[in-house]
């Protein structure tokens, strides 16, 4: 091994942080929700198509040589603009104001018109062919460990469609997801360390939080990372945990870097002249290798080909330039290959791999590799694994690439370029007016601690739980349960205790909208804290909210009622002051008030 | 600051310096393209322009279309959404001849068609009146004489009156002429072009002899309807499956690469029969509560026929008979059809009806009303007065279901 | 040779004597009834009349409604096919008020319902004026006072007309009113009426504070659709099925006598707020190839607006421009929705549309044309000018759909 | 047995016969014939409407009672019409001039104007609940047998949707005949004779034949019988075969005689006060008969009744009264019941029997019945029982019966009054014009014997082979066949002889238009008969005519080719004028003509 000529291997990371809005759709009047499930379904061809400089843009033309069917699952959440079977509608006021509101508190610098763009994808992910987005405001930034992170824009975007599944020669979307609104933020390369990009990326989502229109589903968040240590940049897409974030540097780092050693070998040994693939089938047909008997008989051909001085480096200690080659292949639907550095094996002979070795004429440092694929396939593969060994050797590593949940990620398309864009022209510029703007700057948070303290003065609950409510985007529940309620602190222990101990019991939770029912009803038969309690249970438990609500087991008992029970424990004997709360909650389910029993005590 | 579209410049925004393509400019505002690709919209003295270089003329990847020994079709463009594109200027979308482009999505279609491509003209098909008609005809009976079918590219808002007037003008033809729009313009990824275009490409090259129409069959891409134009409307204004044939099943389907016929057609015949007058004296009239006899005259005046959309079975208010007469003893042809969206005008069942047929009322049975308009403009220009209603009556091209069925659309 | 209808007669005709009964007199033949009940007409000169005695008076039989502890409903009946009997002069149906015959098929509506029937009117529904809806407005108002809800019957031919201003006209109802037609004549063992009205009866008594109609779900008995006033057009000229909730589904269907709600709808409230005002002089245009702007300044003489039915996305002929100009500087509103049977009017897509807003045209949504009609008749009646773009853009009586679906009708 | 009252007992015949029409349907376009399964169903309720003079007919209400769900199967030879969901169209003209010629071949006094009535049906067979008819002629003759036999009335009227199921609680018809005209001839009741009745039926079918328009189909001929001899007129509908016309007289006469004989024993018994049905389930559920078991497994439950002085003519000799009650109930899908003249039996024994008789107080000439029904069935099985009784009672036997296939007939319902018919209004009476009735009429056949001749004489064929197809209704397409071909008598032998031998070789038959084609291509290549027959032949074995009509097997040798067929076998030896056709014929399976080989055997 020897070292290739190395760069400043500085490294420079950029986030993209992804944050869907709870607001409704972007264009349409569909909520963010889904709530039953596939109303329908329809299949549609995407065709990249040119941009407004007669490009067509590289990504694109990739995605189109997948030539897939994309199918769509109709969701209660979609109507035909998602179907893409009408005009986007005006952009949704709520979601842009939030979008506003958010770069304000980075200081980013608003634009007074918004201009909406198309932006070219044709993975099927979007039923158009393109993602609707537009930049709200440039600059910026965010102050993490005392040091200040640059922002470049911030804009609003809509959702993708949902993957559901990918087979061979057919992907299945939902529309459930497509059209939420996005807030996309966008940070310089400035960020130096794995954990302060898990800061930066903490930090951004935890102030974007305070809006209290950030969604709290699973995948509500999701972070991009730019990535570079002078082989190009590689944009690694949609990390939707934290955790992930350092976990997926330090995998690309480490790619990146074994890699490029590889190819260093690779060079040295003299590089390479393109492998050409040669039906094999007759001659290894009688192999005992369950992969090429189930190719055989499934109609596929054993193509075998020489890569010129890969051996030893397809797969070998940190090496896996194999996986490389393996993945670009995967993206025409063609599930791998065999190389000569895991041969001999899947059940293929070392005399076998003899035989392949000199009918293709290897020499040491080559390696050979066996593929069982249809012969219409032929040329694509040929062509995928020439193309891949070409950008290897280039050491430009840069492309955009998918994570994997397990920290790693996969080769998704080259990166995109500028041509991808162009105006829609379904939308008009949108004017923001001066006086929504200054109202929007006022309201934004600057910085979460201020955030914090304001929330706290204002509905008299401690820190910690402020905190938590915040930090969970659950502000804009907590307030208007709070204010149904009337009693702020008996509402937040109800939130952060009470409600999810009772879903714990029963594995089950608990609809938000039903809460919000419940406590208002409850509400306004002016009953307590343990008659909603009692209500929540029941509801969890499986009830209907009008059959709880109407129920008498809720209903506290009144004071004649109490005063019975309280002459009847009277009678049997041992009462005091001590016990007799408990004696009396022992006679009944029903929600006893403390206080009344008390004052029956103490006046009788 | 003006420049032209294009125009590379170096711009100090917000304290930053950037690079940016000048695209447009509304009032006070310059849109910039960004490198990243995205426009931006920034009022003008927020800017300073540091440096400005001349647009670079922008290259066109073109792929002409190969003459081969294929099919001969030619195809005729009008204009549409089928080939619009995007006008950077109003930014909205604008008419263009430019139909290559759909083609080149199918290589196949280069080797099975040899396609001649004739700009007849280039607007949105609002725009698209009688006299044009007449010309467009002309050139398609031109066209048939070089080739075996004809495609001709419509704006889908008025392609079904387009078509049954061709239907009309045209008793007999030598090769289908297949009319063929987009709900969704051609720049989208998504666009319903590429297929209808697929579509009408195969049925223009069947034994088909009728004017029609070829649009999706449904939302998803999969099938390609071929609707007879004389039964045939856009029922949605922006669904790919707007167009229908209405009360029938269509002609034929296309999918899969294959054309199935659905239901009878008229085949081509080894001549052609072009009727080519046109009267354009000829009004529609919505008829509605409220509507006077007044209003009625008004819009009568000067026209040879009015059309009127009644309700139900074929009936307006009691309260419009004398304008009615009126009308008729001024020479004008007054025409009955239905508001509902199917089914037939019958004047014998209701006593309203029975008094507009004894006026002298003509009915125009199941016809469509906007074929209706063009059928009494066709005979109006190229017959006598006195055949008028036994025409309107006679099931000509396809106009008048003699029979409707439960199960089809209406 | 006259007598009154039903004189028996002793007839000699083609050599034989005959009793026969009169029945009417077209010119020189005479239509009789014979003893096997079949009528022939014949020419007068061929008979002998030997005997006539006069006509016996008809004896009907007649159950008369009970008046029980059901949910008290009230029948405002205004005539149309669901209560139209033979009119043996014209030998065509005609308008009856009598609609017992109807309810006496389900006995069981007897025990549940308590009905009182008011007459209102007995004409047949193209005859329907705006002036009548201010009326008949005033009528469900009262009854709604007597009942739990209201059942109009109305012929069909105008019937969302009507539906749709009483939608606008009331603002919060206090019971359902529940418009119900037919398209069989209920003189017919296979009529419609019976089933349209059981169905009519029940979703009269739920909790629905709107004005719907209540009509078919399809060609067979066994279910009733129940359609908000505000989206349902009469689709088909002679099917049972004809009335439709465009781009929607029906607010609830009738079967099995269980009702079963299918989407949202408006509850009663406690208070009803009824502003019965109409503005007449507005009406409708449909464009089409050929309309000249002419055409469209005259018919819009003395109107406080226009609906004009444009192509596709809300188009019209650039032609037509300097008139729409024209007509808007003499203070006429013009309203833009399309003449595709369902979908949205959009003037953001097309540089035709981007003019028509800018000249100020208002865009309908997806307002049905007839609902915009109406909509502006009300609007025009009750507010002042300069509310009426914004009201027309605002939903207020479920007119305007914000959400259209895959798979609903249209 | 006493001898009842007796009033004269003369027979009186009238019959109606009603033949479709091959025109095409008479108030659509829809064809007469129906060529592919069902399209589609509906189903429908139908309600009775009161007619013009206010009165609900007595026929229609009772088919009401029987509330039954009408399922209708869409065929391909009906529209919206026959689904009655668009009015009827103009009158079928061809049709209309059919009925006009027959009327006027049986001398009956056409009308100049034709008013089409709604006949109220309510049993489901007409979609519209109503059948539309109109009468086009009065008065008129037919003679048989030298006597004079006289018609009412010639109408033209829609024929009925056919009954494809009738279940217990749905009753399906296919619309495929529905809309069919008809010409319904009714003669008066002048016909005294079960021999005349069919001798009258034959010929006025024969007659009607002549128009070369009625359909050929198994049931395009149906006959009604209207039979008394005393007791009130009887109408028997749908008898499908001459045949059983005089079958069905017989069995009419036969039953209306023992009927009025068991009536008189009934009479003179003391009669009846009618029977009230007692719930006898739980006295009988330990009985071992399986009906009665069956019956309480299925929810129902089982009621004895009394029927006073009916016992031993129920059931016994050639008395029958308890199937006349069994059809009664039918009306009610009823199934039947079981009766004290079948007892002990159906597992029921002598004991149960006594147990039953002594719980209902059953006196000697009492029947008891036994009948398992659901509880809401109780009161109109019970009433039915009843009514029937009482109309026997009353020895009126009036009603209307339906035609069995054995020649037996049953109950269907009363007679229907002229309260059935109201005009159909969508429908503008039809004047007729003097020149199309002038034309008409110099067109109809006056007689058999007399179109028999010009027949023959037109067509130069044997007065055998014209009578068959005359008698057979083929006319029509004789005439098209023979004009096609060129030579009549060659036709008439193709469509008697040669085709149905063809037939019957391979169990097939072959359609019209198939064969119309066939004889108009083989006659445009100036191929002779054997060609055609050896197309004919070629096609019903299963080839597609285009294939037949190319195919060189058909093709005549022509002159060149026999004369080398005809050198070959002189060569051969043995050849003679007498031989020399057979042995060319053996030479090849093409068709050969003769005249031309003799010629080149002579000439050569």
């Amino acid at each position: 091994m020897i070292a290739i000529n190395t760069k400043d291997k500085k490294i420079k990371i950029g986030l993209e942080i992804h944050l869907q809005l709870s607001t409704g759709k972007l264009f349409c009047k569909c909520p963010d929700m889904n709530n039953s499930g596939i109303k329908g379904k329809f299949s549609r061809k995407l065709f990249p198509t040119e941009n407004e400089s007669g490009d067509v843009d590289v990504a694109a033309l990739q995605e189109e040589r997948k030539n897939v069917i994309y199918e769509y699952e109709v969701s209660d959440n979609s109507c035909l603009v998602e179907a893409d079977e009408e005009p986007p509608h005006e952009i949704n006021a709520d979601a842009l104001d939030t979008a506003l509101q958010i770069a304000f508190s980075f200081n980013s610098e608003v634009l007074n018109a918004v201009s909406v763009m198309r932006k070219v994808v044709v993975d099927g992910s979007n039923t158009s062919g393109f993602q609707r987005t537009a930049v709200v405001s440039t600059g910026g930034y965010v102050t993490v460990n005392e040091k200040k992170v640059g922002l470049t824009t911030i804009c609003i975007e809509e959702d993708s469609a949902r993957r559901v599944e990918s087979g061979n020669d057919h992907t299945v979307f939902s529309l459930d997801r497509l059209g939420i609104p996005l807030v996309e933020i966008s940070t310089a390369p400035d960020i130096e360390t794995f954990q302060e990009a898990v800061d930066v990326a903490r930090e951004i989502g935890m102030r974007a939080m305070l809006t209290g229109n950030i969604r709290r589903d699973s995948d509500a968040i999701r972070q991009d990372v730019n990535f570079s240590m002078g082989y190009g940049r590689v944009e690694i897409k949609g990390i939707s945990k934290l955790s992930l974030i350092s976990e997926a540097l330090i995998a690309e780092e480490n790619r990146q870097k074994f890699l490029s050693e590889a190819i260093g070998i690779f060079l040295e040994r003299g590089g390479f002249d393109g492998t050409v693939l040669i039906d094999y089938t007759e001659k290894i047909a009688k192999s005992e290798s369950k992969i090429i008997q189930k190719g055989i008989a499934a109609g596929n051909r054993i193509f075998a080909g020489k890569l010129e001085n890969l051996g030893g480096i397809l797969k070998s200690g940190n090496y896996r330039i194999g996986k490389e080659l393996a993945d670009a292949l995967k993206l025409f639907s063609i599930g791998g290959f065999i190389h000569s550095d895991e041969l001999p094996g899947y059940g293929i002979t070392q005399d076998e791999v003899n035989e392949i070795k000199k009918f293709l004429k290897s020499r040491e440092n080559d390696a050979i590799i066996l593929i069982s694929i249809p012969e219409s396939k032929k040329d694509i593969a040929q062509d995928a694994i020439n193309k891949r060994v070409e950008k290897l050797l280039s050491l430009d590593f840069s492309e955009t690439r998918a994570a994997n949940e397990d920290g790693t990620s996969r080769f998704l398309r080259p990166i995109s370029g500028s041509g991808r864009m162009y105006p829609e022209t379904d939308i008009p510029t949108i004017k923001i007016k001066n006086s929504r703007m200054v109202e929007l700057n006022s309201a934004a948070p600057k910085s979460f601690d201020q955030a914090l303290s304001s929330f706290t003065d204002e509905w008299e609950i401690s820190r910690q739980e402020a905190e938590i409510i915040l930090a969970t985007g659950r502000k804009k529940e907590f307030i208007e349960l709070a204010k149904l309620w009337g009693k702020p602190r008996e509402m937040s222990r109800m939130i952060l205790q009470s409600i999810p101990e009772i879903e714990r019991k029963y594995r089950k939770k608990l609809e938000y909208g039903d809460l919000k029912t419940l406590v208002e009803k409850i509400a306004t038969k002016n009953y307590g804290r343990i008659s909603l309690e009692m209500a929540i249970d029941q509801c969890i438990s499986g009830k209907s909210i009008e059959e709880v609500v109407i129920s008498d087991d809720i209903r506290p008992l009144d004071r004649n009622e109490l005063k019975i029970i309280v002459e009847r424990i009277r009678k049997s004997g041992d009462i005091r002051k001590e016990n007799i709360i408990a004696k009396v909650k022992n006679e009944t389910n029903r929600p006893v008030d403390p206080k009344i029993v008390m004052e029956i005590y103490q006046n009788s | 600051m003006d420049f032209a579209r294009g125009t590379k410049l170096t711009i100090k925004y917000n304290g930053n310096v950037m690079e940016v393509t000048y695209i447009s400019r509304d009032e006070d505002y310059l849109t910039v393209k960004l490198q990243n690709g995205y426009n931006i919209t920034i009022p003008e003295n927020k800017i300073d322009v540091l440096k400005s270089s001349e647009p670079q003329t922008v290259k066109k990847k073109r792929i002409t279309l190969k003459h081969g020994n294929g099919t001969p079709i030619s195809l005729i463009t009008t204009g549409g959404t089928i080939v619009s594109a995007i006008d950077y200027e109003t930014g909205a979308v604008h008419p263009s001849t430019d139909i290559r482009r759909i083609i080149d999505r199918y290589p196949y279609m280069e080797e099975k068609y040899t396609i001649a491509v004739r700009e007849f003209d280039n607007i949105l098909s609002e725009n698209m009146q009688p006299e044009m008609w007449i010309k467009l005809a002309g050139v398609v009976k031109e066209e048939l004489g070089k080739s075996h079918g004809v495609v001709v590219s419509h704006g889908t808002d008025t392609m079904s009156y387009t078509a049954s007037a061709l239907a009309f003008m045209f008793e007999s033809l030598t090769g289908p002429v297949i009319m063929v729009g987009s709900q969704r313009s051609s720049d989208r990824p998504s666009s319903d072009s590429f297929g209808n275009m697929e579509g009408a490409m195969a049925f223009s090259s069947t034994n088909v002899g009728e004017i029609c129409i070829s649009m999706h069959s449904g939302t998803s891409d999969n099938s390609i309807s071929l609707h007879r134009g004389t039964r045939t409307r856009k029922m949605h204004s922006t669904r790919r499956d707007a167009f229908r044939t209405v009360s029938g099943k269509p002609i034929a389907e296309f999918k899969n690469k294959n054309v199935d016929f659905l239901s009878e057609y008229k085949e081509k015949s080894d001549k052609i029969s072009l009727s080519d007058k046109i009267e354009e004296a000829v009004s529609m009239v919505y008829f509605h509560p409220g509507l006077s006899g007044q209003d009625l005259e008004k819009l009568s005046e000067g026209k040879r026929a009015i059309i009127i959309m009644g309700t139900g079975l074929g009936h307006i208010s009691q309260s419009l008979f004398p304008s009615v007469r009126k009308i008729m003893s001024m020479g004008t042809k007054v025409v009955m059809t239905t508001q509902c969206m199917a089914g037939r005008v019958n004047l014998n069942v209701y006593s309203t009806g029975r008094e507009l047929k004894k006026i002298g009322v003509v009915s125009a049975g199941n016809m469509l009303p906007e074929v209706a308009l063009t059928k009494a403009m066709y005979l109006l220009g190229n017959y006598p007065d006195e055949d008028f209603e036994s025409m309107m009556n006679m099931n000509m091209r396809g106009e008048i279901m003699e029979r409707e069925f439960l199960g089809d659309c209406y």
